[in-house]
This record gives C-alpha cells, structure tokens and sequence, in this order.
C-alpha cells in the first residue's frame, strides 16, 4: 500500500477503515538464506538493503521482542556526518546521503529534518581540533562552516555569552546535520523489507548458533530451529551475548547512555547544538520538546535506566550553556545500552565462522548510522567482500592497531 | 547508586571513577604473545549477570577496588580492595 | 461556587490574582484550579493537537488539560499544573496553545480536519516535494504543536540541591503513610516523611472519613503533631519523590518558593537526592477516566477531585452534577454533593446490578454516551437499556476505578501484575530492592486497609534494617470491599479520548493495532498515547484495555509499557541547579592571578585553572604584538611565567625509582639526586599519555611533574599501577601541585635575574642544564630546577604557595628592570614550537613515542606501561603520519592549526590526504610562520613542498616539509 | 631581597556570614601529609605517640592531643597538623601540605545542613560527631571535611578557595532563607 497526502485524505473521508498493516506477522521457515538476528534499526536496514540491492527475499529477522525496541527507539535522533578520521568520514558520509533519500527511498515519512548542526568549541585548542575536523569534512565532500562568536550568536542569540567558566568561542557548523523521527525509521525499514518478500519475525529469540566444521548452519530459537546458509549478528546492546553463541569473545563493553525529554514547549531551539566543555547536546522535536544527553553513566551496564549523578551533570551542562531552558521540565529519562568498543567505532565484518557476520561496535554512533549500516552489511553478507566505506570497520583492527579512535582516548572502552 | 568503599564506608557513586572490566588485573608478562595483549586490552566477556569490575575512589581515599556487581540489576555482591586482591592473589 | 463551611482554606485571607488578564480572588490554601473553579471559571486550555476546550479534570500533578503558563519578575514558567500550583497574592497566569486567545483559538479548525490527523497521518504523507518538509510542513507542524513556551531569557531564578539520609523513607502521607511513619518513628528509626502536596494527609483532605471515630484530617493532624515533635522524623511537604535509583537513592524535588508571593533569597525548588536504608511507597491511587465520545469537555472530571474539590477547598465544580461510574465510589460522591446541597443531576452507573444507596436518579447499567456545550458541559447523553436520554448537567463526574500509584516501582525496570478483582496493576514485591508499596499504592482500597497495610510494610523496612517494630494497633475505620466492574470504553462512533494531554482517542489505539502496531510499546510510539505531560497516569491502563479488545489478548497477556522517572516533571534548572555560569565546575586560580589581572591580561581557562595569555602593554594594538614581545624578552633578555598549574607529584619510597622506570619509557633509576630528566609515560594501550620532567630531589624521593590538563589522570593512573599491578612494591605519591608555586625564569638573563632574589648566587658549576636542588628565598626555603620549555637557559624556581604571590611579583619587577617582563601562554606557545616541543595539541591521544619522534626513548631494556601495545604493526612503519616542521614558502603568509596537507598536484579531497597540522605560529624570532604536523611518513619527506588547504578559514599555502626544530636545534642557548 | 609576605588563600574571601551561620578562616598553620612506608605503620604509631602523643589514625577518623592532631585523608595516609613531623623522617613518606590547602571554618547551628547542599555525606551529629573526618566532594571538588565542635572544618584545594566559599555562602543563604 502506497503512502501519500491522497491517500490520508482518501482513508480519512472513508473512517481509515483501509489501512493495512505495516507488515505482516509470518510464522518462521524451516530455512532461509540469510537470518538476521536482530530487529533493530540496523538489523532491518540490512534486511531491506540485501532485498533491495542484491535481490536477496529469503531473508527472515529474528527480533526477540518487538521491532525496533532497542537503541533505535530511545536515542536523541541526531543526524550528521561530521567525523574526521578516514574509515569514519566516508561511511557516515554515505549515510547522509541515503539519509537524504531516504523519505522518497521508504515512501515512509521518517521527517529528517536537515535543521543543522552546531558544535560549540570553548578554547583555541578546541578551535583548532574542530578546524582539523571541519576541513575532513570539505575534504569528504560533506559541508561545514567555522562561526566565530558572533557567527553562533546570530543562529543561537539564547546561549549564555556572558558565563565566562567556559566562553563560546565559536562553533563547527554542520548546515545538514539535523534530527529524524527515530521509530519512523525502525517502521520505515521494516515495512520496505516486509513489502520485499522479508519475514519479520517478533518475540523471536535466539538462544544458539549452530555451526559445524567452522560453517554456520543455523539457529535455535525460542520458536524452534531455523536454518540458515548464512547469518548476521546485528544486535547492538547484546552483541556479546549473541557472540558468546559463536564461541566468540568481542572487543566490547555494554555501557548505559541515559536520554531525555521534556515537556511540550512552543519552538524555541532550531538547530541541533553540542557543548564543547562536558557532554551535552540537545534539539527540539516536532512535537515540542527538547530532547537532550549527555555522557555514559560509565559503568558497564544491561539496565536500560541511569543514576542521577550523570543526569545532574547533564542539567548542569545545559544550564551553564542555555540557561533559558531552565523552566523547561524533564519529562522522562530513558537509558540505551551501548556497545562500547576501544576506539569508539564500529565493526563491519566477516568472523572466523564462515557464513557468520558481525554488525556491532556502535558506541554513540548508532542511529545516524542505520542506512549506510545495512547498506555496507547487506554487501558484506551477499558478495563476502566488505563494502569500500565500511572497509575499515575490521575486527581484528584493535589486535594490529589500525586504530579509529576519533576521541583520541584509548582502549578503555567507556571513554569514546 | 551507592558502593561502599571497604576503607570508608558507603559513599555516592559519584566519588568514583569507573576503569573497566578486572581483566586489567591481570596484565600479561613481558614478551607475552600479541593475543594475550588484545584479550587484556580489549576483549571481554561483557558478562549479562554478575561481573567483576574496577572502580577508583578518586574524590574519597583514592583505593582501587573490585567490585563485584550485576550488570542487570546492579546489586553489589561484594566490594574489595585492589591492592589487597592483587597481594593476596601473588 | 463557594461552598459555606467547608474546605481547608483561610477565608479570613483573600488573594488577588490574574488568568489570561483579568482579576479575580481566592482564599489562602487554594490552588489556582481550586480558586478558578470557585470564580467559575471551566475553561482553561486548549488540547495539544486539535486545540479543543479543556478545563481542570484532576485536582493532582497527574492533570492532563489545566496546563498554564505562570508569570513572575519578567519570567515565565510553562506546562504549570494550575492543580498544583498554590495561590498567593499576585499569583499571573495564562493559558496556553492557543491563538489569539483561548476563547478564539485560530488552529481550533484541526478539529474539524481530525479525520485526516489520525494516528501516525504524518509518517504517511509530507514527503513531497522533498525540499518542502524543512520549509513547509514541518516549520507549520512544529508552530501548532508544543504547549507553553519559554521566555528565550536566562533563568535567574535561584535553585538548589541537596542531598538527605535516612534509615526509612515514607513516600506518601495518607493513612497508610502517616501509620508507616508513625511506627518507624516510634521504634526510633530516622525518618523522612514526604509528601507531594503542601499539606499531608493525603486522600484524608479530600475525602470525609473516620478514623477512631474522628473525622480523618482530626486523626491525621493528631498523627503528624506527634511526628513532628520527634527529633528522629523529618516532614517534607511539597517533596515530590520523582525517582527510584540504585541503593536506596531516590530523587526527590521540593517546591520551596513557588506558593509565595514574596520568596526572597527561597530557592525555587530544590532537587533532594536521598539515600534511605529502606523506604515504603504510600503515594495512594490515581482514579482513571472512562473513554466516551467527547469526554474531554470542560466540566468532564475526576469523580474524586470533584470530591476534593468540594472537601478539601469548599469548591462545587458545577451547579449540577451528573456521575458516571463503574464502581462503587459513585456513592461517596453523590452523598457528599447532596450532603454540601449540590445538585446530582443522575448516577450513570455502568454495573447493571448497581445498588441505589441515595436520594438521586439512577440509571443502571447505563453509559454516557456523549456530552454537549460550547465551551463547557451543558448536558449529557445517556443511554440505558430504556434507551438515549439527556440529562442536563454542568459537571459530569467521573469514575473508572482506580489505578495504584506504583510508578516509583518500575523505575527499576520491574513490571507491574494485573489484579483482576480490582481491574488493576499492582507492583510486585522486591520491583525496587528496599521499596515496601503499601496501601492504595499496593491494591489496598479501603481506609481501614490502608491503615494496617502502611503498619506492615513499615515492620518489614524495620525488619530489614534490624529495628524492632513496636506493638501498635491500626485505627477503626471504613472497610468496605471496592466493587468494580470494568468499563474502559463506551462503544460509539464519535472521538472517545484516553490520552487527553496528547489527543489520542480511542479510534487511534484500534487503528494503530488495524496497522499492526499491535505491541504495547508499538501502539504507544505510534499513537503518542502516554508520551504527554501526564506520562500515560490517566490513560495507560484505559489504552492498554483498548488495544487488547482490538488485538483479541488479554490486559496481562498484553502486558505494560513502562514508567519512568521522573513521576512528575522536574525542571531542568533544579536538577542543574549550580551549573549556571561559573559554577559548572571549580575554577582554579594561581597565586599570581591577581598580579596578572592587575597587568591586563586576559585570563583564559586550561585545565580547569586560569593562566595568562599575554601581558599587555600601553600601545600594543593586539595580542600578537604583546606577545611577539614577551617571546622578544625571553629570547633577548628574560621572562617570568608562572607555571604552577603543571602537576607535581612527590613520590618516595624504596621502590620509588623502579616504579618510574616502569611508568615512563626511559630509565630512571639512574637518574641521580640533584638531577631531572625528562620522561614520556604511554598508556597500556601504547600511545603517549603524558611528557614532563622528573627530579631526583633525593634518593628514593623524586618529583614527577606532568601537563596541566593530565595532572589528574596520571595521579590516577599512578595509584592504578601500584594499586593493581606492582602492590608489593614500597612506593608512595602525593599531590604537591597546590603546595607550591612554580616560575619559569628564562632567558639568557635568568641567572642574573635569579641571582637578585636568591639567598646564594648560583655556581654555574653547579647548576648546568637539567640540575635541581633546593635554595633560599629571601629565607624562604624553595626549589630550583634548571629546565626548559622555552629553549633558553631557563629556570623553574619554586617556593610555598603562600609565598607566591609575593615572589611573582618580585620577579616580574625585577624582569621589567632588566628589560624583559612576564610572558603568557601566547608566548609560551610559540617559544616552545619554534623548539619543536610537544603539548596535547601533538599528543592527542592517538599519537605514539613513533609518531613524535621519541621511539629512542623506548627502553629495550625493560617492560614498562604501554611497552607490549605500542608495537604492533599498525603503530609502526611509514604509513603513520609523523611529526614534522612547517614553513610556508612565502614566510608571512599566516598558517593555521587544523589545516589538512595535500601533494601538490593532488586535489584536496580525503583520498589524498597526506596530514593535518598541530599547531602553527608567528616566529619574530626567525621571521616566518611555522607549524608543526603529522604528515604520512613525514621524516623521510624534510625539504618536500606540500599544500596546506585550509577551508574552513579559507587559506592555501604552499609549504616546506622541515625538522620540527626550527630554533636552536643544537640546544646550544638551553645548555649555555 | 626583601622579605617574602605571605598570603592567605582566603584573604577577602572569608568571613562571611548569612543568618546564623558563618564562614571564617580556621587557621590551621602547619600540614605534613604521613604516609607509613611499607610494613611501617606500627613504627609510625609508636613514633607519633611518643613525639605527640598521637597514633596514625583508623580511617575517617582524626586524633587530637593538645594541639596537635592527626586526621585521617585517605589510604594509607594521614595529615599531620600542628605538630613536627621529624620523628617520622624514613618510616614514613612526608610531604609538606601546609600552602596546599584552604581550611575553612564553618559555624553555626545545625550547619550540617548547609553542606548538606554540597557534600554527599550524612554530617549529621549522630553519625558524624567528634573526631569523625571524611574524604569526600564538596560539590566537584576534592575535600576533607571534619567536625570541630558544633562545626566543622573544611579543607579544599587552595586554588579553588575561591570557588569552595563561593558556593558554601550560596549554600549558607540558600538555608538561612528558609528560616
């Protein structure tokens, strides 16, 4: 069923009795080509991307609860393309620019908002780092703009100017960078596959990987077994878990990224902004309120829920930035778990098992990820070569030490 | 969250600077083979359940402690200091 | 309508106060809704998407519609809950969403498009043209959604935080908090007692029960009396517990100053974050709504804040009042109307088999199946097996049952069980470790329930904390059994609303499942349903019953989506509260702060502390001219810079020297007493930590000094290493950064200069480069070391802190006679690049001893930190970028840090990326620009022309590759 | 040269007052920090009762003898103040902290509450009376705070003097405003 204002006005006029479902509710195969475990955002995007580049329908996704329950549903939606480090700019690159299409790609209406994005620098050697950056940026193809102080009041008048614990001395702006509608794009995903013949396949978990002599040969779940020629481990947040499955040990540590929201407000925040000085960044969602986070709780952690000293650093940074929004009342906090590797970004690639890949690793980097994701895994898991913007994206890159760590802070997984 | 130190009780989380996972206890010797340095440096079990972790009381006595806890629920089993773990433990 | 002798309020105190500009008065103890409905005023809102009427519903903080803006002093505070809100003199408020006004709100014409604005319309259609989204559609989507607005101003209201320990924290202060309290308190437990409202007493205020024959706010004042004479009980009004966190903390925020009209230096909330050994959830029930067509009229409300309306503030919230009920509770309203002379215009009670207790028209087995007016309830219409009728009617009050007030339990990820008997969830034992739920909280309807309910769960906290609970005897009281009969919907063509702060009716929960959005969690994210101001408190179990006709499930089969914290909103400036300005982290200042405050020099921030960045001179038009000098002066004739901020750390001990060769890469145990060399310590990862001098003050005694910004994270890793890895080892450290105060002194003049102020003039003999050792200050026992980050004979001398500001003085003075001066950090910056020196901006963090040139400094000799990690092969080998020197051909053209270097002939693009500068400055010493760099196997490539493209400031230079030593490089000057 | 004049961190900073509580310099002169080497801490006890009458002290606790005192700081450490630490010379690892802090002295009644806006330790009298020390924040900085009397004594770092009085006068007004 295609979407269109027609169509809603149609349905409208006629009680919205003829919508139908997104998706359908298949009963799981005996066998498939490809099982995706996982359905997340980027379990789907590789699920509709192997459907639509690469002719590939006999695909089920296994998701144990309901889809797109994970980090896709609870992240603050934030859309750019703003790194520096070759393996990074280009990968995120390409996702933006399916980002970009990705409405018209879907029929979907995941409102990407293209509202901008600016990142804040507080001293000159922060400067310099977010020239280094924005010049990777050009260099990538991507766009950016260094504002001066007087270039970020123009766009952002309400931030406090005066505070002089950590002036603005100006911003990278990043004029494509923006916001989407985060389960839009879990939906959007999942209906594009559904439509391609993609068994969607919820409450579904798995509980073992079969393998023998080295080859994966399928699943068990918790609605039986299921064969497979070939199957991906797209699961961020348990990727260990399900590794484990497989024998395997992962260059990742779960840690809990804590979100928030506040109430409804009339527009107030435009652009997407990022503080320089303790983590902080935020922007208003269509519906009105500011959505906003912060740093790690830092501990390693499954929970899905924070602890206040995090949540009161968060409010800190942001009164200290924009103390305008100091009425503004938060209205739910929510926690992701991250899969938090030892050089802040993530993993693309085949594993020792043949047949048997792994999409993991995503740190803080997962939502604005999820096109070029599928897109690089669905080429991964159909051709067995990986995908040119993805290529770096290695497992084995931390035992030899080519090494993506755009933070410059090292192994200890917690601190990208 | 609370943690309590075993030198001066039980304190708020944030006096604490979180490190990782024990395995950093156990750094390889000298000329240990290059995969004994990726599993101490990188990989890890990432346990769902209890897990043994490192944690710097950096703004109370400045111990190191292991401290074992649920990555689930987050209920603290025990809390050890390192350097009596890592003594006791040669 | 006032109603004469009731209510809770002081009479004798009317306020004045003003909604959407006019004037009205209310009494002392009044809400704004109480004191709104009391001037009759119904309308007080318009709905978040189809901007309909809507007025006070609840007399909570869970009120979906009665949402205001409060004006005070120039600010303004949106999404206020006018039912929480207390009166004071002067009290301003508006309503909100609404255009022009709330009478004549231009974007009430959504309504009559509702149709088309079902569920997720929008992720259906938008989509083209592309380019319009930004443009069109979502700017109009964005201005006709939100509620209140911000003011755009700072908030300078002032807030707090604090924190609070207690062996018993008893949320909730009706009966069966008030007999939790009251027996931890008498067994001698420390107790806080915390209450949301301004007053405790809970459902006692609102309701007329007895208690031991009492009415129950006498038994409930007699309770508290005693409490509050007790030194081990502290009584929190106005606290609401927002959160339940990890052992035994929970967030909790205080109105302090917001109920007055003249707060002073009262912080407007504090955000109290308390630790409690053991706490009992008593925070009552919430009754829900039934979803009919066009329920959420004004006039449409809780059956029981119609009844604390009337208790609580003397209030009638309608001249004539019909009910509608599925439970027994119908009962106590209609009495309590009669009793006060309200009119009960009919009972609609929705069980066929209803038992008729009063003097009121009953309708059986009925439902209201729709309600009329303008811009507020005129009649209704009910339908019974006899058929439709019209019951006029200017108050409907509403009762689908009860729903526990069990968020706080969920907060840890447990989730609630369904309890058919009363049509509700109920929390789980142990859902929060330590939490005991009891009372209403739990499923316990009933007074006389509650009151025995709060005195066990206060024994099992008591248990759980070794305290003996004392023998007490719950008070007589009502202890009726709770008859519900469950009606979530009444069947019907038109909107029925369940989610009335985000619009989401009945007909959005069955097309969400009709779409397949059929799981909880999908319906919820698909509808909005939930995701309001009120969190789904008045309408989750209502959706969730929808969805589970619609998907043919079961309410438990269908299971919950989850609460959250916070239970009520909390504002961001109170749990932020000390962030603002500077008081977002601790500023450091030097000893000679105020001297270079005093010289003009701006203060910039590093590392937490303040340092100058150059010293200003009468005619000096900008910085580069002040700070061209001071690097004139240092290597002219001598400059004085205070370089306390460094770490300095003491270290001592048997073990001391083999510990350093262990964190550093180079040795040190050869390092003898009176001499410092300088160290380089890698993390285990093996890339470059940290740089810094170590002297050998004595043996076994060593300073280790490390960077501004990593002073921190070395002590700590410091502790790490021995802690983790050598405990054995006999070796001890200590921050001295705050004991001393540091002066670098350099220039080919610093000895003369030193000369004047030390006790004993220096033997050049016995003071060559890298020599320490201990001197006298004017009889002020300090430290000298003969180092350098300037490449000049250089000093570093240091005395006690107390004596710094005196000697930097001193020094400066003395420099300024002999024609040099203070420099800054300017300065300091390009004396250490034309030396080819390294700082952060080179040792980012994902640099190598390799990669700067240093790999010499790798001992082979022996394992230390970083040793094993540092070779593999992807840190090694011409592919890594490394450090190298700048020119620009054309020396004045001006170079920048961040820029990228390309070949010549090769575009600017990523694929032929070559490198990126680190630092670059103006060098008047060798007349040039310079800059430092990564470029891919840059030493093989000294003398190679490259192209820097810098785009984000718009520059192309052309540049020579060159050692990173561009002054100096035969370290004659710093060893002369 | 001349002489050199010392200067106080807390010069124009204290005393301060709001309500009834105050804020003033606690004048504390000399802080050595002790920290027993290796297998030492009995010979460090030993020492220091002979010189001073004190012992090393057991966590979070301080040890007063006239007026010398030996308070607890952190493992395996301790501030010796107001008395000499030369007794301990090659037992213990000695460090002068006397210029490293800033000791304030805050009075007033029940003046647990106004730290009670910044640290996150029950000071309350019952659990936290004479003799009991902590380690602990004081808001984001790094403190050590103990009970004097019906007071208490509070050292920060000396360079962030400023922001230490800063925020406990907020803290002071914020409370005395409630009465």
């Amino acid at each position: 069923m295609r979407y269109s204002g027609l169509r809603v006005i149609r349905e409208g006029l006629f009680g919205n009795k003829g919508w139908r479902p997104a998706w359908r509710e298949p009963e799981p195969k005996a066998e498939y080509d490809v099982v995706i475990i996982g359905g997340g955002g980027h379990g789907l995007s590789t699920a509709y991307y192997l459907a639509k580049n690469h002719g590939i329908t006999n695909v089920a996704v296994l998701e144990k609860g309901y889809l797109g329950g994970g980090n896709v549903g609870r992240n603050t939606t934030i859309v750019r393309a703003n790194y520096f480090l070759q393996g990074n700019s280009e990968f995120y690159s390409h996702s933006l620019k399916l980002w970009e299409g990705l409405e018209a790609e879907l029929n979907y209406n995941v409102m990407h908002s293209q509202r901008g994005l600016i990142n804040l620098f507080h001293s000159d050697g922060q400067r310099d780092a977010f020239v280094r950056r924005g010049n990777s940026m050009v260099n990538q193809g991507d766009d950016a703009i260094l504002l001066d102080r007087e270039g970020v009041r123009e766009h952002l008048p309400y931030l406090d100017f005066e505070q002089t614990r950590f002036p603005i001395y100006g911003g990278l702006y990043h004029p494509r960078g923006g916001t989407a509608r985060h389960d839009a794009v879990a939906w959007g995903y999942a209906r594009g596959a559904d439509s391609r013949g993609v068994d969607l396949i919820q409450n579904c978990e798995v509980t073992g990987i079969d393998i023998e002599h080295g080859r994966v040969r399928g699943v068990q779940t918790s609605r039986g077994p299921i064969r497979a020629k070939k199957v991906a481990m797209i699961v961020a947040g348990r990727s260990g878990q399900v590794a484990a499955m497989a024998g395997m040990r992962l260059p990742v540590e779960s840690h809990i990224l804590q979100a928030f929201v506040t109430e409804g407000l009339k527009p107030c925040i435009d652009h997407v902004i990022s503080f320089g000085m303790g983590h902080f960044y935020i922007s208003q969602s269509d519906k009105g309120g500011l959505v906003f986070g912060g740093d790690l709780d830092f501990y390693a952690s499954y929970a899905q829920r924070g602890n206040l000293p995090m949540v009161e650093h968060v409010m800190e940074a942001g009164m200290t930035l924009m103390p305008m929004i100091g009425r503004a009342k938060v209205l739910r906090s929510w926690g992701g778990i991250m899969d938090m590797t030892p050089d802040g970004s993530p993993i693309i690639d085949k594993t020792p098992v043949e047949g048997l890949f792994l999409d993991c690793g995503w740190n803080y980097g997962g939502f604005k990820a999820v096109p070029a994701s599928g897109w690089c895994m669905a080429h991964l898991v159909a051709t067995g070569e990986s995908h040119a913007v993805a290529r770096r994206f290695t497992l084995d890159r931390f035992a030899t030490g080519h090494l993506l760590d755009e933070e410059g802070t090292g192994s200890q997984h917690n601190l990208h | 969250m609370r943690i309590t130190c075993p030198l001066c009780g039980e304190r708020d989380r944030r006096e604490f600077y979180y490190y990782g996972a024990d395995d950093y206890l156990r750094r390889p010797g000298e000329g240990a083979a290059p995969e004994a340095w990726d599993s101490y440096l990188h990989l890890r079990d990432n346990p769902a359940g209890i897990t043994r972790d490192l944690w710097h009381h950096e703004m109370g006595c400045s111990a190191w402690l292991v401290v074992e806890r649920s990555t689930i629920t987050h209920e603290i089993r025990s809390v050890k200091l390192v350097s009596d773990v890592q003594e006791g433990g040669k | 309508m006032r109603i004469d002798g009731k209510g809770l309020i002081d009479r004798k105190t009317a306020l004045n106060f003003r909604f959407d500009g006019r004037s009205y008065t209310g009494f002392q103890g009044d809400t704004l809704a109480s004191a709104l409905l009391a001037n009759g005023v119904r309308m007080v809102g318009r709905s978040f998407k189809y901007h309909r009427p809507r007025g006070v519903m609840t007399a909570g903080s869970e009120e979906p519609s009665a949402l205001v803006e409060v004006i005070e002093r120039g600010q303004q505070t949106p999404n206020v809950r006018a039912t929480v809100q207390e009166l004071h003199e002067g009290l301003e408020a508006r309503s909100q969403n609404r255009w022009p006004s709330l009478r004549y709100d231009l974007l009430a014409m959504n309504d009559l498009f509702a149709p088309f604005f079902g569920a997720g319309f929008y992720y259906k259609t938008f989509m083209w043209p592309r380019a319009f989204w930004e443009r069109l559609y979502e700017p109009a989507i964005r201005r006709a959604a939100g509620l209140g607005s911000l003011s755009g101003k700072h908030d300078e209201g002032i807030y707090e935080k604090a924190f609070a320990f207690c062996d018993l924290l008893v949320i909730g202060s009706g009966p069966a908090g008030l007999m939790a309290a009251l027996e931890a308190a008498r067994a001698g437990a420390d107790v806080i007692l915390a209450e949301e409202d301004s007053r405790m007493g809970g459902r006692l205020l609102a309701d007329t029960v007895e208690i031991d024959g009492r009415p129950g706010r006498d038994w409930a004042e007699g309770v508290l009396a005693e409490l509050d004479a007790m030194p081990n009980v502290r009584l929190m009004t106005r606290t609401a517990v927002t959160g339940a966190y990890d052992h035994g903390t929970f967030g909790a925020l205080e109105r302090v100053g917001l109920h007055l009209a003249q707060p002073g230096e009262r912080p407007r909330e504090c955000f109290w974050r308390i630790a409690a050994k053991q706490a009992v959830l008593a925070a009552g029930a919430l009754e829900r709504p039934i979803a009919f067509a066009d329920n959420d009229r004004p006039g449409v409300m809780m059956a029981g804040a119609v009844r604390a309306y009337l208790n609580r503030w003397g209030v009638a919230s309608g001249k004539s009042v019909a009910i509608f009920t599925n439970n027994g509770d119908a009962r106590k309203t209609a009495d309590e109307l009669t009793a006060a002379g309200i009119e009960v215009a009919a009972v609609i009670d929705s069980r066929p088999d209803a038992p008729a207790l009063g003097d009121y028209r009953l309708y059986r087995g009925a439902q209201v199946t729709g309600t009329h007016g303008r811009r507020g309830l005129e009649w209704i219409s009910v339908r019974d097996q006899n058929g439709e009728r019209r019951v006029e009617a200017d108050c409907l009050a509403v009762s689908g049952g009860w729903n526990p007030t069990l968020h706080l339990t969920c907060h840890m990820n447990s989730r609630p069980v369904w309890r058919p008997e009363i049509a509700a969830f109920v929390p789980v034992d142990g859902a929060v470790p330590g939490l005991h739920a009891c009372g209403a909280a739990a499923g316990v309807f009933s007074t006389a329930g509650c009151l025995e309910d709060g005195l066990r769960a206060a024994g099992a906290a008591l248990e759980a904390i070794g305290q003996k609970a004392p023998k007490i005897a719950a008070p007589k009281a009502e202890d009726g059994a709770y008859d519900i009969s469950p009606l979530w919907v009444v069947p019907g063509e038109r909107r029925a609303w369940l989610d009335f702060a985000n619009d989401v009716t009945a007909k959005d929960v069955r097309l969400s499942a009709q779409e397949n959005f059929r799981s909880v969690e999908h319906m919820k994210r698909y509808t909005t349903q939930g995701m309001a101001p009120d969190q789904g408190k008045n309408s989750n179990v209502g959706a969730l019953a929808v969805l589970a006709d619609a998907t043919g499930r079961g309410i438990p089969e269908t299971g919950t989506t989850t609460f959250r914290p916070p239970y009520v909103p909390v504002s961001i400036a109170a749990m932020g509260a000390g962030g603002r300005a500077a008081g977002f982290a601790p500023q450091r200042f030097t000893t000679s702060h105020e001297a270079s405050v005093e010289r003009g020099a701006p203060m910039i921030e590093a590392g937490l502390w303040y340092r100058p960045s150059y010293f200003p001179r009468m005619g000096e038009t900008d910085w580069r001219r002040a700070c061209n000098r001071e690097v004139h002066n240092v290597r002219g004739r001598v400059g004085v810079c205070d370089v306390s901020t460094l770490g300095k750390i003491d270290i001592q001990g048997k073990d001391a020297a083999r510990f350093l060769d262990f964190v550093y890469t180079n040795t040190f145990s050869t390092l003898q007493p009176g001499r410092v060399r300088y160290g380089l310590m890698l993390r285990e990862d093996g890339h470059v930590m940290d740089d810094g001098t170590t002297a050998c003050l004595a043996e076994n005694h060593y300073l280790m000094t490390t960077t501004t910004a990593a002073a921190g994270l070395v002590m700590r890793h410091l502790e790490f290493v021995h802690q983790a890895l050598r405990p054995s080892w006999d070796v001890r450290f200590i921050s001295v950064t705050e004991q001393w105060a540091q002066f670098a002194v350099a220039g080919p003049r610093s000895r003369d200069l030193l000369n004047s102020v030390l006790d004993q003039k220096l033997d050049p003999a016995a003071w060559p480069f890298m020599a320490c050792g201990a001197v006298s200050v004017s009889g002020v026992a300090g430290r000298l070391f003969r180092i350098s980050f300037s490449g000049e004979h250089a000093y570093e001398i240091a005395v006690p802190a107390r004596y710094g500001a005196a000697l930097f003085r001193d020094l400066v003075a003395r420099a300024e006679t002999m024609g040099g001066g203070a420099y800054g950090m300017e300065a300091l910056n390009v004396l250490r690049v034309e030396k080819g020196l390294l700082t952060h901006a080179e040792i980012h963090g994902r640099t190598t001893a390799f990669d700067v040139g240093l790999e010499k400094m790798m001992s082979k000799k022996k394992d230390f930190i970083g040793k094993a990690a540092a070779a593999r092969p992807g840190l090694l080998g011409a592919g890594r970028e490394q450090l190298v020197g700048l020119r620009p051909l054309d020396a004045e053209r001006e170079i920048g840090a961040g820029a990228h270097l390309f070949r010549k002939s090769d575009p600017a693009k990523r694929e032929f990326d070559q490198g990126y500068v680190t630092s670059a400055c103006y060098s008047a010493t060798l007349r040039s620009w310079l800059g430092l760099a990564f470029v891919v196997n840059g030493r093989a490539r000294h003398g190679e022309t490259i192209r820097l493209v810098d785009h984000m400031r718009k520059t192309e230079v052309l540049c020579e590759i060159t050692d990173p030593v561009f002054f100096d490089p035969e370290g004659e000057k710093v060893r002369g | 040269m001349a002489e050199l004049l010392a200067t106080s961190p807390l010069e124009g900073l204290v005393p301060l007052s709001a309500g009834p509580f105050t804020l003033s310099d606690a004048g504390v002169a000399r802080i050595t920090s002790v920290a027993p080497f290796a297998g030492k801490e009995k010979a460090v006890s030993a020492a220091l009762k002979k010189a001073h009458g004190l012992a090393f002290p057991a966590p979070n606790t301080v040890i007063s003898k006239g007026e010398a005192r030996i308070v607890w700081t952190g493992r395996g450490q301790a501030f010796l103040i107001g008395a000499d630490p030369a007794p301990l010379a090659g037992i213990a690892a000695l460090t002068d902290q006397s210029d490293g802090w800033a000791v304030l002295r805050l009075d007033g009644p029940e003046a647990e509450r106004v730290l009670a806006r910044k640290v996150a330790v029950d000071l309350r009298p019952a659990v936290f009376g004479e003799g009991a020390v902590v380690r602990t924040a004081l808001g984001h900085m790094m403190s050590v705070i103990l009970r004097a009397g019906a007071g208490f004594e509070i050292f920060v770092f000396r360079s962030m003097a400023h922001t230490a009085v800063h925020e406990i006068g907020e803290a002071m007004r914020a409370v005395a405003a409630r009465g």
